[in-house]
Order: structure tokens, then C-alpha cells, then sequence
């Protein structure tokens, strides 16, 4: 099982070192936020430890916040990033530059 | 409309001249700006501008003797100084340094002298900048003559009968008009140096393209006040001649334009140094009207020594009159410009930086 | 088991749009797009989680979740674009919090992991070490730059290393008896204290200007501490999700701090930055904006109209082809581009005239100052290559600067200015532009022609 | 050495012919191929090569009508082919299509003439293209001459007294000349425009950074054989002065070049069209030699004309004689190569389709 | 177990460098490094399967290796440079024969996999169906580029889609069966010979040129009958391996279509392609050799020498801004550049000179024929813009020419010529070029001035 | 185990995606030619096969084929990209451009 999961956690490491190359300093805040708000998965954490379980209510209490945070980081993540991509969606047509031109 | 302020161009009389102080465009905007202009018959004709032209933008033709403001090219003459009316204001170039007699002649006229070349070159009055704008036209020219006389081509040239080699540029004294003639060289094709006593003109002169003549550890460095330089010592002189003399030989055309304010323009290039020159070469001296800065230019004339071509135009802006005088009448209208207010009425500011620089005669005197 | 088989196939789906997503994130065309790609992706992910067989605590899920909606989205919707660096900041933090909330969970419910086996162990506490350091360091990071916390350096001197050395030290140590065997509460209770200041103390000695890169170093962190938990959970979504964000965290990190001109070590090490930093060159008590070439690039790619305003300054860098070069790439993509000729700008009459002819630009291009004037309300960026007094705004309003009474390119009219030059030097007559120091300008610094050519590639590479 | 054939450069007699056969550097070349040069002394004097220069690369100073092969630039006036020996060789420019009659008198002076301008234009006999280096100086010196007459600037400038607009340069028969004036006025900065009847000749405008003159549908194509243009018809002729004189309107500058071998030069600018153009406003003709291209033009003279200066320049080569001579004594190199074997002696293949067609007085008439 | 474990993460590490040697190879820079760091990570990956608890038959392992040793090395050190695609061809398909054998032999000792999971079943299957396609289509592949099949399209005309169709549906029925249940080794036979079928009918009807792209494709097909047997085995080095071949095989195949201007679905379909493909124009009887803009930037980047040899072409296209920008990239990588300009070149006297000075180009670069014709023997690469007659060779060997007897510039003497031009059109003389068809020269077609820009482009991506 | 294994698949997959993106025409071959090395993996399916037990001759026979062909293809396939690479190891001192002079 561990070595499985090491395989994943490899290949996973390749791919965001693949992905992110060159890019833009202009897209670095946002790819940043972007990927700030994929980190949001460890909602997933809060929800299999609550659903499964959670005896205490010490324990439930720090859920509730565990899963409130997770619930932020993501919605709120997803959102800002769109806010900050705001300036690229201004003129689409622009974008599908005519290079013949030259 | 006799309310405004009337200005008055006369035909300019001395020889060679073919500029005249305003032209058609410039006197529409003087219209717009309340002024009335009085052209002289035939004052455009050197500059092949018609007097219908001058009619069509407004002016009138008559007299332009009793005007105001008589604005002109060149100094007035004595006979011309004569027919000023007491009280007017003249706008033109004066000499001021080289010949203070000008403006006492003026003054006793009773008239109030505004020489173009005293105006102080502070940023505010580029504009009136006549020195720059007829320098630029000089300097243009300058590259033109060098190539109309050099016996070789300007540019590189490979053809089945043979290359030719660009032809070597060396500008010394990178003014204004250094600065253009070094462009309009290179835009021919040359390869082009300049050299200059200022030495933050160095940049200048790469900025259009063109190599700093580096005379080494030795080079003289003599910037003056106002953007000008300073007059060398004899022995810096010396020196300089003997470093130009060896410096010029590899080069084809020599233009120079060194220019001390109020002074005798600096001998760069002795006898000796053209001796050294190739057969065929060229040195066009600008600075003729000042002594010129080639021991044997004979200004206003074009002589062959030692098989070397050596001219000293005078009055270069002449040959390009229409622009020339383009350019010179938008001077003339920022001075005016400061000299009236909107309504067209004579409004002299003496206080005014401009004015008390460019003013000759005061109305003190 | 076939439902087993069925959250783990959508966890493949989810992360294979996570990865999706993020290709488009790199690219101005396809970056709005990729993010709703990842956010797809985590949609998919919270259900498949969801659907695991014997979920239950529905109320506590829900109310954790609903709280979370509503202090998340007015946050994200409302915050001023200027503040959202540390609203990144703080939407980190939290998800960095919630990892250290669920492994002390863990630890609890499991007595100190004392079933399960060592690399779950391993795995949870490193998650709860990272996510704490995480959670309080962005906290600082929030507070810096939302001026709650000084944003000048503040540190605790020579001592600085040690202490934090000193901290890291004891949580490890915790850690190391929680693996060992012990389950003491004061163990985990220490490790989370001891990794919590930790996170202060390395983030406050750092200035507000290397901020943006200390935000995205705790940004992988919070991914790694989350791979650990996938680990230590087995799940595969946490595994890949974490594991990327914090691989591209770390390379983004560093493409951060080398557009700034930092090593991240030097940041960390703390002690210097802030308002010092270069990312702000400060003349006196006046600060100017530095930019780098991509973003200039990406200015001027999407804006409508650019005026370019060459001076002295292109002329000594003989910078006319790299001009028109990347006028030529702009135009393509659609931009209008004019140059702005200033009567005096250079050193002779006509010399911008010369430079711009022997690099072909076309005549109709060349406006003449009194037409382009009317034009800078209009224009989206002008970019000034080194010009300075033709565009200083003193000729207009200081009565007592050299230039006063000289006309002047009215650049500050316009949306946004990008000034390139080599440094803060005055022009010819040799006096400071306040236009450098004005709120919509910010300046390229280096050799015109450089500067330019790196305008160019980041154009193409758009 | 005395077996060597033996070339003679006589001094140019004919009035403004500053150029010469030979250049010092050339006659190296023939002395390293085993030929001997004789050069009249003064020969090298227009284009400021002193005699002594000659000297240095091998030639002896003398007599150089007893050679066995004389070589010129201008057609050898009446005295000097008397002066020519019997079966000697000519060569040099002997404008066989328009004055036969020189090569009528070389062959009864049993001289053998070579025609510079009757060398067929294919690839191997390029480097004996005299008529193609000698257009390029004409075409580089229209330029200068247009600028110099313009009473405006070639290039755009915009100044602190205002802005000046580059002047619009058009060529009217885009041959070696017109390409070459194109390429010249463009680098001053003009903007520039090209027409001529061989269509083909669009894309080089186009090559050297002027525009095409596109005169619509109606635009007259003639392309002749050889390169050249043919003679148009008088319906074509008309159409196209009445399109030109429309088009000629708008230009500071017009430059001509058209030719159509041994035809007198078409007429297209007509005096209408030089009432249509501005004031100040400057045709240079080169084909003032043909007659003219301009309806205006006096061959030789400066006209002014309804305020617009035209310029009918002979002989344009000739001022610039340094590199005008050079190239064109590589050209005669060439020739002397082909008409001697490398030993030094005459070797004269009439079969060869150069030497044939370059032949205006055969050794069989 | 704990070998077990040693043997996944010794896995794991020959995928970690599986893939960091593929990125090495993606850039010149890097590329033969790359390629080492993925051969040991081959060894790695060998030594770990070597240490699988209850490994046996030894000597049968030796024996092949060494038989395979003994058959590859040779091969591949003797190979000429210019048969090395059928080399690969040969590679690839002996690669995809293994994994169809190993298929079949699962299949024997599971008895038609009785067994086994049904996925084991579907995924070696299909490796088995894969295998067998990828191994004879590379048998033809290798066949046609040797010249032992014949090169042009053989087809069996309109049956050639159905007949395709039919033994696909064949081998996917047989496996089908098997999946079903029945173990008749009829079956496994019929599927690897109706796949055998398969892959030489695809390939027979492609033409030579189009070869490389099939290559590839097979290529990537065994990539993925890898991956398929690594899902059948549940081994991780075989999937990822496979998988990363198939995927980057997948997009290499698209790209290198398209940089031949091909569409993969059009190459497969076959029936065209061969001798008269675009990769090769056609001119009479006599082809010239296209190239890319990519290619000409890699033979000019790693060039000791670069003469540019302008002509009318470059004019035209007033290319010659663009051409500066590249001489100026080559001599930034230490390149040496020169401009042979020919007396003729163009169409007036000194047309070059005008335009080269234009573009500022230093007169000391510029040499004139005499002194630039000694110096093409020495040099690397010479590249042709738009000239045509000033390097006819035919003037100096071809006494009926038009252009007999004119010097003309020696280029055909460098090491290898690359022509821009738009097509092969005649130049002022109008007369064929040899040189075009000379076999070091290839050509670069399309506009001058955007061709030279392309180059740039990848000088600058190098 | 299998869905594990897909997992791995799809990131294997991205990573060869990711992996080759804008690669210079000329080094098409030689990168088809690596990849090409990189299949030979299949060996260890030959090893892994033969090793743990291959009954009847035939499969023995089949075995001995297969893993001598996974061997051709390892062994062949990096020596034949290593000589194809060759052009790129003549001048490693000319690879690392200064661009400074500009
Ligand atoms: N046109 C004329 O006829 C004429 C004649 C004489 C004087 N002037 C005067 O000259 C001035 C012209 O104004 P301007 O705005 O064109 O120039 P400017 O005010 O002189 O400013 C030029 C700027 O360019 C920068 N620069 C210099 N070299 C550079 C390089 N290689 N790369 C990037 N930047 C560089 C300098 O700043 P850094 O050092 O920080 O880079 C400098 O601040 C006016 O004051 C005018 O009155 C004009
Ligand atoms: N220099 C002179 O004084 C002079 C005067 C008159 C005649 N000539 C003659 O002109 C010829 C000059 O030789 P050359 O080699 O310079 O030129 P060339 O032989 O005329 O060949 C030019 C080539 O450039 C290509 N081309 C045209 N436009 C292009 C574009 N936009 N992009 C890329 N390629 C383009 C054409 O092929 P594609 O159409 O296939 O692209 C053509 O084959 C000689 O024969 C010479 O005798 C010279
Ligand atoms: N304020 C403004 O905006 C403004 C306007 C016009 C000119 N200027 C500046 O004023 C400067 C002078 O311009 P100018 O053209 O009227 O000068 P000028 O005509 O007086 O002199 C021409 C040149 O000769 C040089 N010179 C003098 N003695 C010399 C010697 N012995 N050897 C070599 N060179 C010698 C001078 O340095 C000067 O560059 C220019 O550099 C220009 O930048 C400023
Ligand atoms: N074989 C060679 O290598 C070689 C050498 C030199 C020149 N040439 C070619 O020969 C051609 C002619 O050269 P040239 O300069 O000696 O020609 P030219 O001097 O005889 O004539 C000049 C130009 O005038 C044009 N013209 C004639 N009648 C006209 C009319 N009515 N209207 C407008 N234009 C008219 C002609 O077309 C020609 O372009 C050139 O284009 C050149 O390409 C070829």
C-alpha cells in the first residue's frame, strides 16, 4: 500500500515540476492562489475523519473547524484566483493573435 | 483690426540670402493671434514662395519699413536701419558678439533690438531656438556638400566592376549641426566619427550611430557655460592640432563646425594636416563666418589644395530656403508670441528671462 | 468494494482535472478556464468522499462546511484587488490549520497512532509539524501585509537562529517520542506549540516585499502536509493534489524570488527585505514600482491602444530595431501602436526621426506632440524608453524647475505608464520626474535595448 | 616588355569629362597580366589622381595615341582618330546606336572600336557592364542633386519649431539608375516611389523599400528585349503623360531615367505637369543626353519654371570621377582581358559573342 | 516482505529517472546526459525484477540476454547515420514481439487466464494484440526503408478499409472469447496472426516518407502494450514506462506530422505518401530535402562557421532586419557570421550593401566574393536567403548555361547549404540551381523574411 | 490494487504529456528513438515471466525470444540514441551561450 502510494507521490511530483516550467511573472500571483486553492483537498481529510467518527466533542469541535478552514481554503481559493484571472477574460478576441500579418 | 500690432517682412537684401523671416503658414497663425503682417513684394521669392501665398494666409503687401515690428534674417543694413520708424521693434539675427555696431546703430535709430542668437537656450525657449534650427539645416547641407564634392561614393558599394568602400565621415565640433551632419552621413552610408572638446557629447555622437574620436589620455576636455564650450589655451590648442593631424589622415571627408561663442572659431585642421590627406578628400568648414576652422579655407569659397577640396559655405541654411525659413519663421513666432498679448497688442516683458536676454537695445539705453 | 472501486476512479478523475486544470493555469488564454477546470476537479473530489461507505456526523459536516461557505465566499468577493495577496495568505493559513487540526484529531482518536503502523505515524505528525508552521506563519504573512503586524523586519537579533533551530528541534523531538511509542497529549500539544512559533518567528523578521514569495514557500508547504495526510489516510486524491502543489509550490517559489532578483535562503534567513527590498527602489521617502518584463509584456498584449515615447535614452542604446520589433508583435496581436515624437527629445533636432527611419517604422505611426496629446486619456500604457524631461510633469506645474514653460507628452494622462531606463539618473536637464514615483507608473530598469528585447520574448512566449 | 601589347590612356578632352580610363590600381593588374600602360600626363587629373600615382603602379608617362590599344571614356573626338595608329584597337563609349558615324570614321582610320555600351548585358560580361556601373553613379549623384535643388528636407524632422515632413521622392524609369536613385533618396530619408513600363520592375521598387506606382488598369506594359523597354506607341504615350501628369501632382521630387535604346527619350513629364506640381518643387532629368524626359528640360542647364527648378544634368558620372573612373576602368580591365591572352599579346576572338557584338568596326568591313 | 518493498522503491527510482532523462532529452543541451540517466535507470529497474523472491531458470534469462546482447550492440555501433530509422523501426518492433510473446505465454501457463481477474485478462490481451501489430507493422517499416519492400504505396485498393476492419474485428473476437472464458490456444494463435495481418496491411500502403511518423506511432503503440502487461503483471516500472512512452509518443507522433504538414489520421489512411510526400519535393526526377525551421537552427546554433549569402530574395522580402537579429543570436553562442555578397547579387549595383547597412550590419562582416570563396570550405553551414543564380554551380561547369563563365560564390563547398526561398522558382537568369538537389543542401521554403524570424525563434528556444 | 494502479497510469500518462511539449523538430528522432529504449521495460516482463517459471519448452523457447528481444531493444535502442545524439556532444563549450555581449 505505502510503496503504491510512494509511486503516486512521485509521479505527482513530476507532474507539478513538469507543469510549472516557464511562466509569466504576471500569472505567478494567481497559479499561486490556483494552486493554494487545490491544497483546499485536505477538506477531504476533515470530512473522512469526521464521517467516520468523531467521538469527543473536544474532537468534534476541532472537526467543525478543521472543516470550516478546509471549506474556506477552497471556496474562497477558487474565487480569488478567478478575481485575479479577471484581467485575462476582458478581451478574448484579442487573445487568437493574427501573426500572418508580419 | 489697426488696433493690432502690425509686423512687417522685408525682402531680405544681402546677397546669397534666399530665406525670408515668415512665411505663408506662420502668418496664418500670427493672423489667428491678432496680428496684423505686412509683406514686402517679392519677399518669398529666394524661398520660391509666391506673394499670392503670402496674400491667400492673410498678409497684405506694402511696406513692411513702418510696421511695428519689422522681423528680418539677416542684420539690417545701414540704409535698412534708416527706414525703421523710431519706437519699433526689430526681431532678427544681430551679431551681437562679433558685432556690437549693429545694435548701436539701432539704437540711436530710436528701435528696440531683439537679436535671435541671444536668446538664452533655457528650455522654455526652444522654440525660438533660431541657432538650432538653422544649424540643423546647416548641418544636413554640410553632409550634402561633402558628398557632392568627395570624388567617391558615399556608401559601400559591391558591383561587378569592383567594391567600393564606404567612405569615411569625420565630424569635429558635434553641435547641432555636428550631430546632423554625422546622421545625415551615415543615413548616406559613411562610416562616421565625431569629436568634440565637450566630452559628455561622446554619447551624443553613438547615439546617432556614429564612433567617439578617442584621443586618448591627452584629449582636451573644455566645456563651457550655456552648453558651449570654452576657448582652449594656446598650448591645449597646440596639442589638439598636432593629435587632429595624425587622427585625420585615414579619412575621407572632414566636416567641421567648432564654434567658440564671440570668439575666432579654433583652427583644427592646419596646412599640414590636409597635406596628409589622401588625393581627392574633403573638408567642408562651417564655420566659415568665424575665421573657419581649416587654415586654408577661404570662406565662402571652394579651393583644391594639395589635391584635398576643401569648401567653406557660408550661410548653408540659405541653400535649403523654403525649410530654412520654415523653420526660422516658427522662431520668430514664439518671439513675437512673447512679445504680444492674445489681443495682438505689444505687451515687452523685460523682466522676463527671454526678453532681457534677447533684447540688444533696451529701451533703458 | 464496487463503491470502493468507484471513489477511487473518481479520485482519478478528480485529480487528472486538478493537473488539467493547472496546465491551463499557466497560460493568459487558457487560465480562467484552468481554474475552473481544478475547482470541477474538487467538486468531484468532495463527492467520491462523500459517497465512502459509514460517513456519518452529516451536522457537524454540514455546519463546518456551511460556516466555511459563508465566511469564504463575501471574503473572496469582497476584497480589494490591492489585498489580495493577503487574502492568499490567509485562505493558505487556514488550509495549512485544518491539517494540523485533523492530525491531532488523529492523534487523539487513535491513542497516539499506537495501531497503525510507523509510516502513518511518520506521516500524520510531519502533516501536523507543517501545517502548524504553515497556519501561524501565514497568519504573520496576513498581518504584515494588511499592516496589523510592523512590515519593516522585526527579529529577535543574533539569537534568531538558534531559537528557531531550537523549536524545530523540539517539535521533531515530540514527533520522534509519538513515533517511539509515548502518547501523551503534551506530546502533540507541544509539537503544535513548539511548530506554531516556529512560524511566527521565521516569517516576522521578514520585510513586506518579499512577502508574495514567503506566501506561495508556505503555500507548498501546506501541499506537502497534505500528501503526508493523504499517506497517512491512503488516499489518493490528497496524495496527488498535495504532492503537486507542493512540487510546483517549490518551483513557482523559486521563479518568484528570481524575478525579484532573491534567493530563497537569503529571504528565510530573514533579517533584511522589507521596505528595503528591491522590489521597491526608494529615492528619499518616495517609492516607484519596479516591473519585470513579463508583466510589461502582458500589459501592453492586452491593451487596446499604446503609445511609445522614445527619448535620449533609445538613442544612446541605439534600442530602434528592438522597437519595432516588439511594435511589430503588438500590432499583430491587434494593439494600436503610436510614437509620441517630442520637438526636443534627444540631443538634435529630428534624432528620434533619424533612428526611427533606419528602423523602418512607418511614417504614419509618428505623431507629432500637440496630435498625440489629445490621444493618452485614450491610451491603455504608454511606454516612455528612455525619455525623462519631454514627460515630466514639473514643466507644467513647478514654476521654478528648469523646464517650466517647455511643453510636454501628457504620458501621465494615460492608464498606466511603463517607464524603461537604466536607473534613477536625471535627463539633460538634470532634474527628478515626478512622474517615476506617481501610483500608475511602473519602471523597467536596464539598457533600452535589453529591456526591450525582453519585451519582445515575453510577448511571443504569450 | 616591349613585346607586351602596349594600352594607352589619353587625357579626356572633351569639355566636363573629369573621369579617365584607367585608374592606378587597375593598371597594377593589367602590369601583373603582362600588358604596358602608357598614360598622357594630366590624364588622372579631373579625378584628382596625380600622374606620379600612375607612375608608382607601373605605367611609364608618354604618348599614349601610338598604342597598340587606346583606351577612353568619351567617344574619340575627330583629331584623335587621326591621332590613332593604323590597326590599332579602340575601346571606350562610342554611342554606335545614335552617332554611327564615329564608328564609320574608326574604320576608315583602320581602327578596330569596341563599343562599351554595345556589350550584350549577359551574365559573363557583367564585369564589363559599363553602362550599368556608370547608371549607378548617375542614379546615386540624381539623388544628391535632387536634394540639393529641393528647397526642402529629403528627411522628416521634428523639431522645436516644428515638424517636417520627409519629402516624397518619385523615379520614372526604374532602370540600373532609377533602382540606385531610389535606394539613395530613401536612405536620406525620403519617401519614395518608383514607376516604369516593365512590369516586372514592381518587385525590385519594392526591394529597395520605395512603393510601386500603380497606375491602375489602364498602365501601360512594354517590356522590350534585352532588359530593356521598348518604344511605346503614340496612344500609349499620350495615356500615359496624361496618368503621370495626374500622378507627378503630389511629389517634391521627381527623378527621370527613362531610356529606350537608340530612340530619343520618351516624354513623361509634360510642361502641364510641372504647372501641377508645388512650388519649390525639383525634376532631375537624366536623360537629358536623350533629349530629355521632361518636356521642360534644356540639357546641360538649371530651369526654373513656374516655381519648379528642373535639372537636366549631363554627364553625372563625371562628378564623381574618382570612383566613376575606378569602376569603369575595371570595366575596360575586363575587355582588356578578353581581347589579349594572359601572355600579354592580342588575341582578338570574333567568335566570342562579347567581342562580336561590342565590335562596331569589324576587321572584315 | 521487506524485499518486496526494496524492490518498489528500487522501481520507483528507475521511473524517477525514467523520467528526468526524458526531460533531459528534450533539449540539445541535455539530451545525452538524459539519455544515460535513463539507461541506468533501465539497469535499475533490470536489477530490482533480478531480485523478485523466487526468481529462477537462470540460465534461460542468460541465454537470452545474451543472444540479445550479442544481436543489439553490434547493430546499433555499426549502423550507418543515414539507416538509423529503420534501426529504431527494428528496435521498436522487436520490442512490441516481446510483449506478444510474453502475452501468449501468459496465456498458455493460465490456461486462457482461468484465474485470473478479468482485467489481467483485457489488459494482456490487449498488450498481446498491440504487441503483434506494433512488431509487423515495424518488420514492414524496416522493410521499406531498407528497400527490401518496395517504398512506394503498395495497397490492395478499395478492400484496404474494409479488410483492415475485418481482422481487428477478428483479434478483438478472439480476445473477447478468451475474456468469456474459453482457452482454445486457436484462439490466442488467430488473434496474434490476425494482428500480425493487421499491422503489415497498415503499414504496407504508406510511403517512405511518411515513414518516420508511422515509426513513432508504432513506437507509442508499444508504449502502451507495455503499460498494459505492466497493469497485467502489477508491476509499476512496466506501467509507468509504458505509459510515459505511450503518452509522450502519442503527442512526439503529432508533432512531428505536423511539422511535415500531415495529419495523422491521413498518414494512417495511407494509400498516399511515399515518393511523392511533402517531406520530400519532387522536382522532374531529381528531390530536394525540405527542412524545418527548428533543424536550421540547430545545424546554425552548433556551427563553428555561418557564411549568409544574401540575394534578391532577401530584398524582396526585406528580410534583412530579421536576418540581422539572427546573425546576431549565432554570434552571441560564439558562431562566427559572415555575408558573402556576390557583385550581382540583387538587382542593381550594391542592392545588398543598401539593405545590410539599413539593418546595421558591420561592414567588416561583409566580404567580397574573392576573399569569402576560399573561406566555404571551412565553413559549417552556409545559408542561401534568396539567392539563386550568384550560387548556380552551372556557371562554372555547364557551358550552354546562360550564366556560363559568371563567377559565382562556391557555397556548394561547405559542409552542408541551407536555401530559403519561397518555392523552386528560377531566379533573374532563369535557369534550374543543381544545388538545390545537391544532397547537403536542404531547403527552407516560405517568405525569407518569416522564415528567418522562425529560425530565430528557435535559435532563441535552444 | 488495479485502481491504485490506474492511478499511477493516468499520472504516468500526464507526465509524458507534460514532458514533451515544444521539442525542436531535430530532436524528434533522437527522442523517439529514447522512448523507443525506454519501452524495452518490457524485458523485466520477460524476466519476471521466465524467472518465476516457464513449464514446457515451448514457453521456454518463447521466453528465450522474448527477453532476447526486450534486450535488443534496451540495449540497442540507448546505444543508437546515444550516437544519434552525437551531433550535441561536439562543442559542449559553445552550448552555454553569452548572451551578455548584446
Ligand atoms: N532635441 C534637441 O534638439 C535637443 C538638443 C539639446 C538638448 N536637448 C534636451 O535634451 C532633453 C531630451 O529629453 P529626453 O527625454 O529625450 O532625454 P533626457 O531627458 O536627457 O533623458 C534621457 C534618459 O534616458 C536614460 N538613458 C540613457 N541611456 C539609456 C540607456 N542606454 N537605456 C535606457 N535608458 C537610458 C537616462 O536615464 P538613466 O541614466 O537612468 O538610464 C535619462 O534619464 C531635453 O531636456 C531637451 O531640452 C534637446
Ligand atoms: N546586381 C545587379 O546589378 C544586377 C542587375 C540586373 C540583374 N542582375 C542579375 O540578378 C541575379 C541576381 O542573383 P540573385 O541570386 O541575387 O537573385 P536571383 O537569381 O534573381 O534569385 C532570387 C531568388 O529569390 C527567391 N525569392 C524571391 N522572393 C523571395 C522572398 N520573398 N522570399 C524568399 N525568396 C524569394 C526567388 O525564388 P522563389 O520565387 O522560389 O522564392 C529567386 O529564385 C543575377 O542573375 C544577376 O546577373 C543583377
Ligand atoms: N537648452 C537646449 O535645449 C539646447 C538647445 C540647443 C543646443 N543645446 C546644446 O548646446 C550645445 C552647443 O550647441 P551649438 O551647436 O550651438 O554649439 P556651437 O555651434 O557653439 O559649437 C559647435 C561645437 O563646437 C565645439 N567646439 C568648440 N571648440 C572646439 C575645439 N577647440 N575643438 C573641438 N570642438 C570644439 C563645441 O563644443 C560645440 O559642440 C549642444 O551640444 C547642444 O546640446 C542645448
Ligand atoms: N544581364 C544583366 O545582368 C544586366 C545588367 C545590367 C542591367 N540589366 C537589366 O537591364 C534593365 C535596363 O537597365 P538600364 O538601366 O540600362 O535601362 P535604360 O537605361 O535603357 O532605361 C531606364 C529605364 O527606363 C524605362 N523606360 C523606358 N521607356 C519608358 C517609358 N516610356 N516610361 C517609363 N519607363 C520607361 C526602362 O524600362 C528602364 O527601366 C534593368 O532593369 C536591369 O535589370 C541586366
Amino acid at each position: 500500500m505505502l510503496v503504491q502510494n510512494l509511486a503516486v507521490l512521485v509521479l505527482a511530483g513530476f507532474v507539478g515540476f513538469a507543469v510549472i516550467s516557464k511562466v509569466p511573472n504576471t500569472l505567478h500571483t494567481p497559479l499561486m492562489s490556483g494552486t493554494n486553492a487545490i491544497h483546499g483537498i485536505v477538506l477531504l481529510g476533515g470530512l473522512i475523519v469526521a464521517g467516520l467518527g468523531a467521538q469527543s466533542a473536544l474532537d468534534k469541535v476541532l472537526l467543525v473547524i478543521a472543516i470550516t478552514f478546509g471549506t474556506i481554503n477552497v471556496v474562497g481559493g477558487f474565487l480569488v484566483t478567478d478575481r485575479m484571472l479577471g484581467m485575462f477574460k476582458d478581451r478574448p478576441n484579442r487573445i487568437s493573435p493574427d501573426r500572418t500579418k508580419r | 483690426m489697426t488696433a493690432n500690432t502690425v509686423v512687417g517682412v522685408p525682402r531680405e537684401t544681402s546677397e546669397g540670402e534666399r530665406r525670408v523671416a515668415l512665411v505663408p503658414k506662420v502668418v496664418e497663425r500670427l493672423r489667428a493671434r491678432n496680428l496684423s503682417v505686412v509683406v514686402e513684394p517679392g519677399a518669398g521669392a529666394g524661398a520660391l514662395i509666391p506673394d499670392t501665398a503670402y496674400v491667400h494666409s492673410g498678409a497684405t503687401l506694402g511696406d513692411p519699413w513702418s510696421a511695428d515690428v519689422v522681423v528680418k534674417v539677416a542684420p539690417p543694413s545701414p540704409p535698412e536701419i534708416a527706414r525703421l520708424r523710431r519706437g519699433a521693434l526689430f526681431v532678427g539675427f544681430l551679431t551681437p558678439l562679433t558685432d556690437p555696431g549693429k545694435a548701436r546703430a539701432l539704437a540711436d535709430a530710436g528701435v528696440t533690438g531683439f537679436a535671435m542668437e541671444a536668446i538664452p537656450r533655457i528650455s522654455r525657449a526652444q522654440s525660438m531656438d533660431a541657432l538650432s534650427s538653422q544649424a540643423t539645416v546647416s548641418g544636413y547641407r554640410a553632409a550634402m556638400v561633402a558628398a557632392e564634392l568627395l570624388t567617391r561614393f558615399f556608401p559601400m558599394l559591391t558591383t561587378a566592376a569592383g567594391t567600393v568602400p564606404p567612405a569615411k565621415v569625420l565630424v569635429l565640433g558635434v553641435g547641432v549641426a555636428g550631430l546632423q551632419a554625422l546622421a545625415t552621413a551615415r543615413r548616406l552610408g559613411a562610416r562616421t566619427t565625431g569629436y568634440d572638446v565637450r566630452p559628455e557629447v561622446a554619447d551624443q555622437v553613438r547615439s546617432v550611430g556614429a564612433q567617439w574620436l578617442d584621443l586618448g589620455v591627452d584629449g582636451i576636455e573644455a566645456a563651457g557655460s550655456g552648453g558651449y564650450a570654452r576657448a582652449l589655451t594656446d598650448a591645449e590648442r597646440a596639442e589638439q592640432q598636432r593629435q587632429l593631424g595624425k587622427a585625420i589622415t585615414g579619412f575621407d571627408a572632414v566636416i567641421t563646425t567648432a564654434l567658440v561663442p564671440g570668439r575666432r572659431a579654433p583652427t583644427l585642421v592646419t596646412a599640414d594636416a590636409v597635406r596628409g590627406m589622401r588625393a581627392g578628400s574633403v573638408v567642408v568648414d562651417l564655420a566659415g563666418e568665424a575665421g573657419g576652422n581649416c587654415e586654408l579655407s577661404e570662406p565662402g569659397k571652394v579651393v583644391v589644395a594639395e589635391s584635398v577640396t576643401i569648401s567653406a559655405p557660408l550661410n548653408l541654411p540659405a541653400t535649403m530656403p523654403e525649410h530654412a525659413s520654415e523653420l526660422y519663421a516658427r522662431n520668430v513666432q514664439a518671439v513675437l508670441e512673447l512679445l504680444t498679448d492674445p489681443a495682438g497688442a505689444l505687451a515687452v516683458d523685460f523682466g522676463d528671462e527671454i526678453v532681457a536676454g534677447a533684447c540688444v537695445t533696451g529701451k533703458e539705453s | 468494494m464496487t463503491r470502493d472501486v468507484l471513489i477511487q476512479l473518481l479520485y482519478i478523475v478528480a485529480f487528472a482535472l486538478f493537473i488539467y486544470g493547472l496546465m491551463g493555469l499557466t497560460g493568459p488564454r487558457t487560465a480562467v478556464r484552468g481554474n475552473w477546470i481544478a475547482a470541477t476537479g474538487m467538486g468531484v473530489a468532495v463527492v467520491a468522499t462523500l459517497l465512502t461507505p459509514g460517513m456519518g456526523n452529516w451536522w457537524l459536516i454540514l455546519l463546518g462546511v456551511a460556516i466555511g461557505t459563508a465566511a469564504g465566499v463575501p471574503a473572496a468577493k469582497r476584497v480589494k484587488m490591492t489585498a489580495m495577496p493577503q487574502m492568499v495568505a490567509l485562505f493558505n493559513g487556514v488550509g495549512g490549520g485544518a491539517v494540523a487540526l485533523i492530525a491531532w484529531v488523529e492523534f487523539r482518536q487513535s491513542a497516539g497512532f499506537a495501531h497503525e503502523p510507523t509510516y502513518v505515524a511518520v506521516a500524520s505528525l510531519f502533516s501536523a509539524i507543517v501545517g502548524s508552521v504553515s497556519f501561524w506563519g501565514s497568519l504573520v504573512a496576513y498581518g504584515k501585509l494588511q499592516e496589523i503586524v510592523a512590515s519593516r523586519p522585526v527579529g529577535v537579533g543574533k539569537l534568531q537562529q538558534p531559537l528557531n533551530l531550537a523549536l524545530l528541534l523540539v517539535s521533531v523531538g515530540c514527533a520522534a517520542a509519538v513515533v517511539a511509542g509515548a502518547d501523551s497529549s503534551w506530546l502533540i500539544a507541544g509539537l503544535l506549540v513548539s511548530a506554531a512559533a516556529l512560524g511566527v518567528l521565521v516569517v516576522l523578521p521578514i520585510g513586506g516585499a518579499d512577502m508574495p514569495v514567503v506566501i506561495s514557500l508556505l503555500n507548498a508547504l501546506t501541499g506537502l502536509s497534505a500528501a503526508a495526510m493523504g499517506l497517512a489516510l491512503d488516499n489518493t486524491a490528497l496524495i496527488v493534489a498535495g504532492m503537486i502543489v507542493g512540487a510546483s509550490g517549490t518551483i513557482l517559489t523559486n521563479l518568484m524570488a528570481k524575478a525579484m532578483n532573491r534567493t530563497i535562503p537569503a529571504i528565510v534567513a530573514g533579517g533584511f527585505g522589507g521596505g528595503s527590498g528591491t522590489a521597491l527602489a526608494v529615492d528619499g521617502d518616495r517609492s516607484v514600482r519596479r516591473t519585470s518584463a513579463a508583466d510589461a509584456a502582458i500589459q501592453l498584449a492586452f491593451a487596446n491602444q499604446v503609445i511609445i515615447v522614445p527619448g535620449y535614452g533609445m538613442a544612446v542604446a541605439q534600442a530602434q530595431h528592438a522597437v519595432r520589433e516588439m511594435a511589430d508583435l503588438l500590432e499583430d496581436r491587434g494593439v494600436t501602436v503610436y510614437y509620441a515624437i517630442h520637438p526636443v527629445a534627444g540631443r538634435m533636432p529630428g534624432h528620434m526621426n533619424v533612428l526611427l527611419a533606419e528602423a523602418d517604422v512607418p511614417y504614419e505611426r509618428l505623431k507629432e506632440m500637440d496630435d498625440i496629446n489629445r490621444e493618452f486619456a485614450r491610451t491603455d500604457v504608454a511606454m516612455v524608453i528612455g525619455a525623462n524631461d519631454v514627460t515630466n510633469p514639473a514643466a507644467r506645474t513647478d514654476p521654478d524647475s528648469p523646464i517650466y514653460g517647455m511643453p510636454i507628452l501628457n504620458v501621465d494622462e494615460s492608464q498606466s505608464v511603463i517607464v524603461l531606463k537604466r536607473g534613477m539618473a536625471t535627463g539633460f536637464a538634470g532634474v527628478d520626474n515626478a512622474l517615476y514615483f506617481a501610483p500608475k507608473t511602473t519602471m523597467l530598469f536596464g539598457d533600452a535595448k535589453s529591456s526591450v528585447s525582453e519585451v519582445t520574448e515575453e510577448l511571443k512566449a504569450l
